[in-house]
């Protein structure tokens, strides 16, 4: 885009300066979320099995998440500083309360099922992580779309969807791993169901970013987004087509969809870091939609008069 | 007890009972922030000064602390620079305070590979018999002319526009007493 | 960040009212890129006062401008930008050449995206109205850095230096050797406490950097403006000095000689929180259909 | 300088500037004010906010071109044309202020009849003596006007007075009470200056110098128009320049062809006129009027020559005027010894004035430096300069650093005059080898501004006193304490010397109260030496009107006379500007006398009535002169007085003549005595220039110092000459804002280093296109000393001129880096030659010819064998051809 004027090509915003840890744990963080809701869904419908494996899951991934959000940091002494404040402005403040609540209720819940004690409370542990695994599941994507990057504010609408989706599925993928595939039929579903609409959702997300969106053609974001597509529909389809059957075939097919997911993660990472390098992805768009609305970001001469408003 | 403070300093709490709901304001002001204050506060004194490179001549003010210039920033009362100094003036503490800058004599001898140390007494010693020595051994009483000449052509000074008038004064002074004329300065070039 | 509250974007800081009694009148910087002569005295003013590290020594061959951008270690930095275009529109065009010079710094925006997703309190609005990340509390998420629609707010990856308070690690583990925090201009909040102006401002020679009472400085800048434009020099225009634009107006606006993204600045920059109530309100229907989904799933066996 | 010297009779900044504001024009030419003096360049944007003109003239567009409301661009050296055709524009259009000039300058005077022009003589004046090399300037006198010692009499035993100390109206010869002998007020005769200069300049025409300076007529035009436009009795306008105009092999001439344009414009003594010269060091004017210098003594008084000068008296006669201030050339002189030699001076031994040494024709720093080449200096004492790097011939300078048996070099950091023995690029190319080198080196840390009290001399020749903050760390000392301790010892080891040498020693006055322990000197005392006192009673002197010839008063420097009145440090006043008028009287203290803009008697007519409203500062309101200012004339003179015939000193300057410093009270269109190259400035090209002279058959200035056939300074060949098309563009060196000269004070702090990190050359695209530079890349710049590599900045800023019908390339090189400290390069200086201004002896960095090709300098050895093979080449050539003109058949040796 030659037509786009920049200072020596520099670029107008920084890259993100998270590091592999991000993207993992966008990735661990859905599976946590989504496996809380399954394991007490598939109670409530009493498959303890699936329920019991997913339980489990869910905790594992809980003490994941927070050693990479804490290993990211640039003062990892002071994670605890999230919980300084409560800001609803904030999505990573809000989500840091979010993976509190609920890795707290889901490896108490595990702890105790694991132990065999205090039924009532671990069932109340299992409720809370119910209700805040959704939420855990999703708002990594108000988390990304919540910046200037604008691959990623662009897709502020279907992002959280999309997380929601790909946790769904990585949730499944992993009860089908580690769940006998006789008691993982819904985990079956949701990560072929959870596949199929992560699909929709992404070419849904790149009709609306348009040539904003070119860099998940390019790059690294480009490779990852690839290697997501491959594997999670080939994952899905083994699943589908033999999953009920081969145990072998599930396991294969659980971790494709799984890997397909992580890359799905990092390539939206990388996606964030390549438009902000490039100053046209910035430029461009803001100075189409100056020229078309009209901006109020500079005042000409003719309108200084008028630009003296109240307010200041 | 001891709890209660810690909740107390919790900027939950502030947020909650001070009307900053959305924590953007004064709920999360740190302990430091309530007590900040610039630095120059603490100075033992203040120097009115003059900066030391081009000859503009912009005031400055020389903070210090413990016997270091903790900050130099530009005078506002000079009718020159009103306070304002370049980039150079106002990096006048970074030149004084040079992470180059050599805080002892350094020797080397004739032929020598290295710097060797030098106890600065000697060193003044040793510099004062140079000067004897090479003005005795090269005194010019008369030229070919037998025109008077009292001088030495062999001993020269350079420099002086970085220096203050006194010193270029004392400089001026000695050399001519010695018999020295090769006294230059950048002016020159 | 009123509009979460369903209000309009108007030129109120947000948290600055919070301050009551305490509160003062909001101060700003006005740089006049028409008097700029590009010396980086402020570069320097900035560093020494507030005792930056050198950012590295890297020859760019982009005019004089061997500082880059904005960064954790630079908190003022002087673009300059040479072009074949009189300076003035009624020139006698014979020189058809003019070198812009501007400095620039943290817009302390009215509605700081940085300020509003910081998730410690580190960034705060304090009571003159400015935007400033507490180095006592900062913990180096990063999440302010892709925030900004300015690019100004960067993690410094250096080594702490003695002068910034550094706590030894609690987290033997996690221990990291960088600095770490996010750094940007504090609009020298310490010396606003103290009753100094910023050190960039009070040194600049030709006072194209001004600070005041921001109201003081519009009044300024749409004199200077119109004065400008009586001048006819080309391309004048004033940049986030408007409380109606994206960001809800700048603490520190901009007289610039030609567009904003010539000088490296966003041409319509916009609070990236702007959308965060839809956005939570999209999230809560995604969660819901995820977990009827999932519901629904286990339902069939 | 002796630019502004001779023309008005001091040798300072005529103005201040605080008062640029109220100027109507400024040119800055020979200046890049906005880049080298940013915190002054806020008067200029005063004024352009004001609504003044800014005008730059200037080889480079640079961060002034950028603010200024017009930017001319020309070749670099070619100033002299453009001046002159501002005056030939003014003269022959009747553009000037006739009053002014008929009344306050030597318009009207007679020349003696001897006197023939350089338009006669195909550039060149009368009395020139190719053998010598220089001219006999007394063909050049007032006609009638006997002939005075310091104005250059061989017979009598004396030079003329030139140099920094001529820099004082060159004692005006011997005028009967100020007025010169015959004169035509009506300025027709043929041979009075004014018609002289019109002559002089008539071939000056916008055509021509649009030819010599590369710039268009129109252009020019538009700036003689500008000037015209505010100027006159409503409206001034100023210049101000810098080391873009001195460092020249016409530098003051240079400086005198403003002088002329400002006295033609009626600009010099008035409120927002006036020439504004700036200095690039924080006492670069105090260690001239104290200098550190070889030609003179403190206050401008010569030092003795080594011709035979008889007793005191002749000298003094020959030194004293008998018109003007300088008629008290004695009183300056005696007072002086006074504090010199205290009570070991008396009349009975001449003040010893047969004791003092004398100096050659030339002592300074570039024949010092042939001598230490030529292995006749032993020792060496360097504080606060770094010739490494600084000086032009940068090779020359640190081979002969390498010839000393001793050398001293006091700074902050180890600068590369202190480590040449082991890091310069000579030991890198094997051209000298460190256990081959004999020389001691003592490196002595010296103090910073903020641990010493003392006064800088600014650039408007203000004294501003520096407090000390801090003792000074661990070895570092104040140049005060070096130089203090080192005579205290020197005295006491040669204290029972019987030898006459050893007289003045014995003889000094060397007591200074020194404070803490490690004896720091008292700056203040040496202020009030300075300043001057009563003998008797001790009584500090208020001014040097009080000072006397029979040793009754005591004074270092009597142009400083007062700067310690009552006893009170004057340059340590310290009143904040808002609490004072602009011209801030109270804020330290200016020479002389606290004046902040000289001449300043110019800004009323004739009848002492302010030229108009707008523009009053000094008048005369009946009773005496009163205003703004300290009135630069004495105080109760009124305009009408007339001398008596038998007048002299100051009553001889009649109460309508300005320049009360000049034998005739009046400022200098014409300089009969002073300088050694013309009473009037000419345009030369440069010592090496693409060019031919296209006004005179004498190429460059006739008078300029070289050294001819000396190997360590040899020359490209220049237009005309086979070989010159190896060196075919012009380069110049500057310095940025970011670093100061030669990088001793800035590369060595972090914050400077990282703004201009490396060394670059500025080229145009179409020179990059020519040459095949890449911009970011690498090239190789060389002339006939040496090769530096420096990275490429490609840039519109620069353009190439049409001269002369051809198209010619210049290179802009900053010269701030040497092999050392934080930031390191190659030296600019380094290809610098060493021909001379004759008259300071200053060297041409602004102008020269080079070479440049793509890639970096050859490495070690190769690198002097590329340049001694291309400048063999190039002299080969010429052998074959040698330009006609006698004065450049120079042979040089290949060193």
């Amino acid at each position: 885009m030659t037509d786009v004027q920049s200072y020596y090509g520099r670029p107008v915003l920084k890259e993100p300066t998270w590091m592999w840890e991000i993207p993992t744990y966008l990735f661990t963080g859905g599976v946590a979320g989504a496996s809380s809701v399954v394991s007490l869904s598939a109670k409530l419908f009493g498959n303890e099995e699936l329920s019991r494996r997913t339980l489990y899951i869910g905790a594992a991934a809980d003490v994941v998440n927070p050693m990479l959000l804490i290993s990211d940091l640039g003062r990892p002494e002071r994670f605890h500083h999230m919980l300084r404040v409560f800001k609803v402005t904030s999505p990573m403040n809000i989500g840091a309360w979010v993976l509190f609540v609920n890795g707290g209720a889901s490896t108490t819940a595990a702890a105790l099922e694991l132990l065999g004690i205090l039924k009532p409370v671990k069932l109340l542990a299992e409720l809370v992580s119910f209700l805040f695994g959704p939420p855990l599941a999703t708002y990594t994507g108000v988390l990304v779309a919540d910046t200037a990057i604008p691959v990623w504010h662009e897709a502020r609408q279907e992002l959280p969807w999309l997380f929601g989706a790909s946790a769904t599925a990585s949730a499944g993928a992993a009860a089908c791993i580690f769940c006998p595939p006789a008691s993982a039929g819904p985990a079956r579903r949701l990560a072929v169901g959870g596949v199929v609409a992560e699909g929709l959702l992404m070419h849904a997300m790149h009709l609306r970013l348009g040539e904003t969106g070119e860099v998940y053609r390019r790059g690294a974001a480009g490779a990852f987004s690839t290697a997501a597509k491959v594997m999670a529909s080939s994952g899905a389809l083994m699943l589908a087509r033999r999953g009920r059957r081969s145990r072998g075939a599930a396991v294969l097919g659980g971790a494709l969809v799984c890997a397909g997911e992580l890359c799905l993660r990092f390539a939206v990472h990388h996606a964030g870091k390549q438009s902000a390098r490039d100053p046209k992805y910035v430029v461009k768009p803001q100075r189409e939609r100056a020229t078309r609305d009209g901006t109020r970001a500079t005042t000409r001469p003719h309108e200084s008069a008028a630009s003296a408003s109240p307010g200041t | 007890m001891k709890l209660r403070r810690l909740i107390a300093s919790w900027p939950v709490v502030h947020q909650l009972k001070n009307g900053d709901r959305l924590a953007l304001g004064p709920a999360v002001k740190s302990q430091r922030s309530h007590t900040l204050k610039p630095r120059i506060h603490d100075a033992d004194h203040v120097v009115q000064s003059i900066c030391p490179y081009c000859a503009v001549g912009c005031g400055q003010l020389v903070y210090v602390r413990d016997g270091e210039v903790t900050h130099i920033e530009g005078d506002p009362a000079s009718p020159i620079s009103r306070g304002r100094l370049c980039p150079k003036g106002q990096a006048s503490k970074s030149y004084v305070q040079s992470p180059l800058r050599e805080y002892k004599v350094k020797y080397r001898r004739p032929y020598g590979t290295r710097w060797e140390e030098l106890d600065l007494e000697t060193a003044m010693d040793m510099i004062a018999d140079r000067v004897i020595e090479t003005r005795a051994a090269t005194w010019q009483a008369e030229t070919e002319g037998g025109n008077p000449a009292n001088r030495t052509l062999a001993i020269g000074n350079l420099g002086g526009a970085t220096l203050d008038n006194e010193e270029n004064y004392l400089i001026k002074k000695l050399m001519t007493a010695l018999g020295v004329v090769q006294v230059e300065n950048q002016a020159r070039i | 960040m009123s509009t979460l509250l369903g209000q309009e974007p108007t030129g109120v800081p947000d948290g600055h009212e919070a301050y009551g009694d305490e509160q003062q009148p909001r101060v700003g910087f006005f740089t006049d890129t028409s008097v700029c002569i590009g010396c980086k005295a402020c570069e320097v003013a900035c560093k020494e006062w507030n005792l930056i590290p050198q950012d590295g020594q890297a020859w760019t061959g982009h005019s004089y401008d061997n500082t880059g951008e904005l960064s954790a270690n630079t908190w003022r930095h002087v673009a300059f930008i040479e072009q074949e275009k009189p300076l003035r529109t009624n020139d006698d065009g014979t020189t058809a050449l003019r070198w812009l010079m501007e400095s620039d710094v943290c817009k302390h925006c009215t509605h700081a995206a940085c300020l509003d997703v910081c998730p410690t309190g580190a960034l705060f609005r304090t009571e003159f109205g400015t935007v400033v990340v507490q180095e006592d509390i900062c913990n180096g998420c990063g999440y302010c850095v892709p925030a900004c629609p300015f690019g100004v707010l960067d993690k410094r990856d250096i080594p702490s230096t003695a002068n910034v308070g550094h706590q030894p690690d609690l987290l033997p583990i996690f221990g990291k050797k960088e600095d770490g925090r996010v750094w940007k201009c504090t609009l020298c909040y310490d010396r606003l406490k103290g009753g100094h102006e910023p050190a960039c401002a009070q040194a600049c020679p030709t006072k194209s950097i001004q600070f005041g009472p921001l109201d003081e400085l519009h009044a300024r800048a749409d004199e200077r403006l119109a004065k400008l434009e009586a001048e006819g020099w080309n391309g004048a225009q004033l940049y986030l000095r408007d409380p109606e634009d994206g960001i809800g107006g700048a603490g520190a606006f901009f007289l610039l000689l030609d567009e904003p993204e010539v000088y490296g600045l966003p041409p319509d920059p916009v609070v990236t929180t702007k959308h965060l109530g839809s956005m939570w309100r999209n999230m809560a229907r995604a969660a819901a259909v995820l977990t009827v989904a999932i519901v629904g799933a286990c339902a069939r066996d | 300088m002796p630019g502004l010297g001779t023309s008005f009779g001091r040798g300072g900044a005529t103005t201040f500037q605080q008062d640029l504001q109220n100027s109507d024009c400024i040119v800055i030419m020979g200046s890049n004010m906005a880049e080298n003096h940013p915190v002054g360049f806020q008067w200029v944007m005063e004024a352009r906010e004001r609504g003044a003109e800014v005008i730059h003239v200037d080889p480079r567009f640079t961060r002034t071109s950028a603010m200024a409301t017009k930017w001319v661009g020309i070749r670099a050296g070619s100033d002299i044309a453009f001046l002159g055709g501002i005056a030939n524009y003014l003269l022959q259009n009747d553009l000037y202020f006739e009053e002014y000039v008929k009344h306050y300058t030597n318009a009207p005077v007679i020349i003696r009849e001897e006197f023939t022009d350089t338009e006669e003589l195909d550039g060149l004046f009368s009395g020139w003596d190719p053998e010598q090399g220089t001219y006999d300037v007394r063909q050049w006198m007032y006609e009638g006007m006997e002939v005075h010692g310091s104005g250059g009499d061989p017979e009598a035993g004396f030079k003329a007075t030139k140099g920094e100390q001529s820099g004082h109206g060159g004692h005006g010869g011997g005028l009967r009470y100020g007025e010169p002998p015959s004169e035509d007020p009506d300025l027709k005769h043929p041979r009075c200056v004014f018609q002289i200069l019109k002559r002089h300049f008539q071939r000056y025409t916008p055509e021509l110098v649009a030819e010599t300076c590369g710039c268009s007529a129109d252009d020019f035009v538009a700036v003689c128009e500008a000037l015209v436009r505010n100027s006159g009795r409503e409206r001034t306008s100023a210049f101000c320049y810098a080391v873009g105009w001195t460092q020249h092999t016409v530098g003051v001439q240079l400086i005198r062809a403003c002088t002329i344009v400002q006295q033609l414009l009626g600009n010099i003594g008035r409120p927002g006129g006036g020439i504004l010269a700036l200095r690039g060091h924080a006492s670069i004017q105090g260690s001239t009027d104290i200098p550190t210098l070889y030609n003179i003594l403190p206050g401008y008084l010569s030092m003795p020559h080594t011709e035979a000068y008889g007793d005191f008296e002749t000298f003094m006669k020959a030194n004293r005027s008998p018109t003007g201030w300088w008629g008290h050339y004695d009183a300056y002189w005696v007072s002086l010894m006074k504090a010199y030699f205290g009570e070991h001076a008396t009349d009975e031994n001449d003040w010893l004035f047969k004791k003092l040494p004398r100096i050659d024709d030339d002592n300074s720093m570039y024949w010092t430096l042939e001598q230490m080449l030529a292995g006749n200096v032993k020792g060496y004492l360097i504080a606060g300069e770094n010739p490494a790097v600084g000086n032009a011939n940068g090779k020359a300078n640190r081979l002969a650093l390498a010839k000393l048996d001793w050398l001293v070099v006091r700074d902050l950091v180890e600068i590369e005059s202190a480590s040449f023995w082991y890091d310069s690029p000579e030991i890198e190319s094997g051209e000298l080898k460190t256990d081959q080198i004999g020389t001691e080196v003592f490196f002595m840390p010296a103090s910073a501004h903020t641990e010493k009290d003392g006064s800088f001399t600014n650039t408007q020749r203000l004294l501003q006193w520096h407090w000390q903050a801090t003792e000074p760390p661990q070895d570092c000392r104040s140049d005060l304490w070096f130089y203090f301790h080192l005579g205290r010892r020197i005295k006491q080891k040669l204290a029972d010397s019987k030898d006459d040498r050893d007289d003045l020693i014995t003889a000094l006055r060397w007591e200074y109260p020194t404070h803490t322990q490690i004896r720091e000197p008292s700056a203040e005392a040496v202020l009030a030496e300075i300043s001057g006192w009563e003998v008797e009673s001790g009584r500090f002197l208020p001014a040097y009107k009080e000072l006397k010839p029979d040793g009754s008063t005591a004074c270092g420097c009597w142009i400083y006379c007062g700067v310690y009145a009552d006893g009170v440090n004057q340059a340590a006043r310290k009143k904040p500007h808002w609490e004072q008028d602009y011209v801030a009287a109270e804020w330290a203290w200016a020479w002389p006398a606290n004046r902040r803009l000289i001449y300043n008697r110019a800004s009323a007519d004739p009848d002492g009535k302010p030229w108009s409203e707008r523009k009053q500062y000094v008048w005369w309101n009946g009773e005496k002169w009163t205003g703004l200012d300290v009135p630069d004339f004495e105080e109760t003179k009124e305009p009408g007085y007339v001398p008596p015939d038998d007048a002299e000193a100051e009553a001889a300057i009649a109460g309508d003549h300005p320049f009360i410093m000049q034998a005739d009270g009046r400022s200098w269109l014409y300089v009969p005595q002073g300088l050694e190259d013309g009473p009037l400035p000419t345009h030369y090209e440069p010592h090496e220039s693409p060019f031919d002279n296209p006004l005179y058959g004498q190429r460059a200035n006739p008078a300029r110092q070289q050294h001819k056939n000396a190997g360590w300074d040899p020359y490209n060949p220049v237009d005309g000459e086979p070989g010159s098309e190896l060196y075919p563009h012009v380069f110049t060196t500057y310095r940025l804002t970011e670093h100061h000269t030669a990088g001793g004070m800035t590369r060595s702090v972090p914050y400077l280093a990282e703004l201009q990190p490396a060394m670059f050359c500025e080229v145009s695209p179409e020179l990059a296109e020519e040459a095949g530079l890449e911009h970011g890349g690498w090239a190789t710049i060389y002339t006939a000393r040496s090769a530096i590599e420096a990275r490429v900045l490609v840039t519109e800023r620069m353009k190439p001129l049409v001269v002369q019908g051809r198209k010619t390339h210049q290179i802009g090189l900053p010269y701030h880096w040497g092999t050392r400290l934080l930031t390191q390069g190659d030296s600019a200086n380094d290809l610098v030659h060493a021909a001379l201004d004759p008259n300071v002896h200053i060297m041409e960095t602004k102008a020269a010819t080079c070479g440049i090709r793509p890639g970096r300098r050859p490495r070690g050895a190769a690198l002097t064998e590329f340049v001694a093979e291309l400048r063999d080449q190039a002299h080969s050539r010429r052998e074959m051809s040698p330009r006609a003109e006698s004065e450049e058949s120079r042979k040089t040796a290949p060193s």
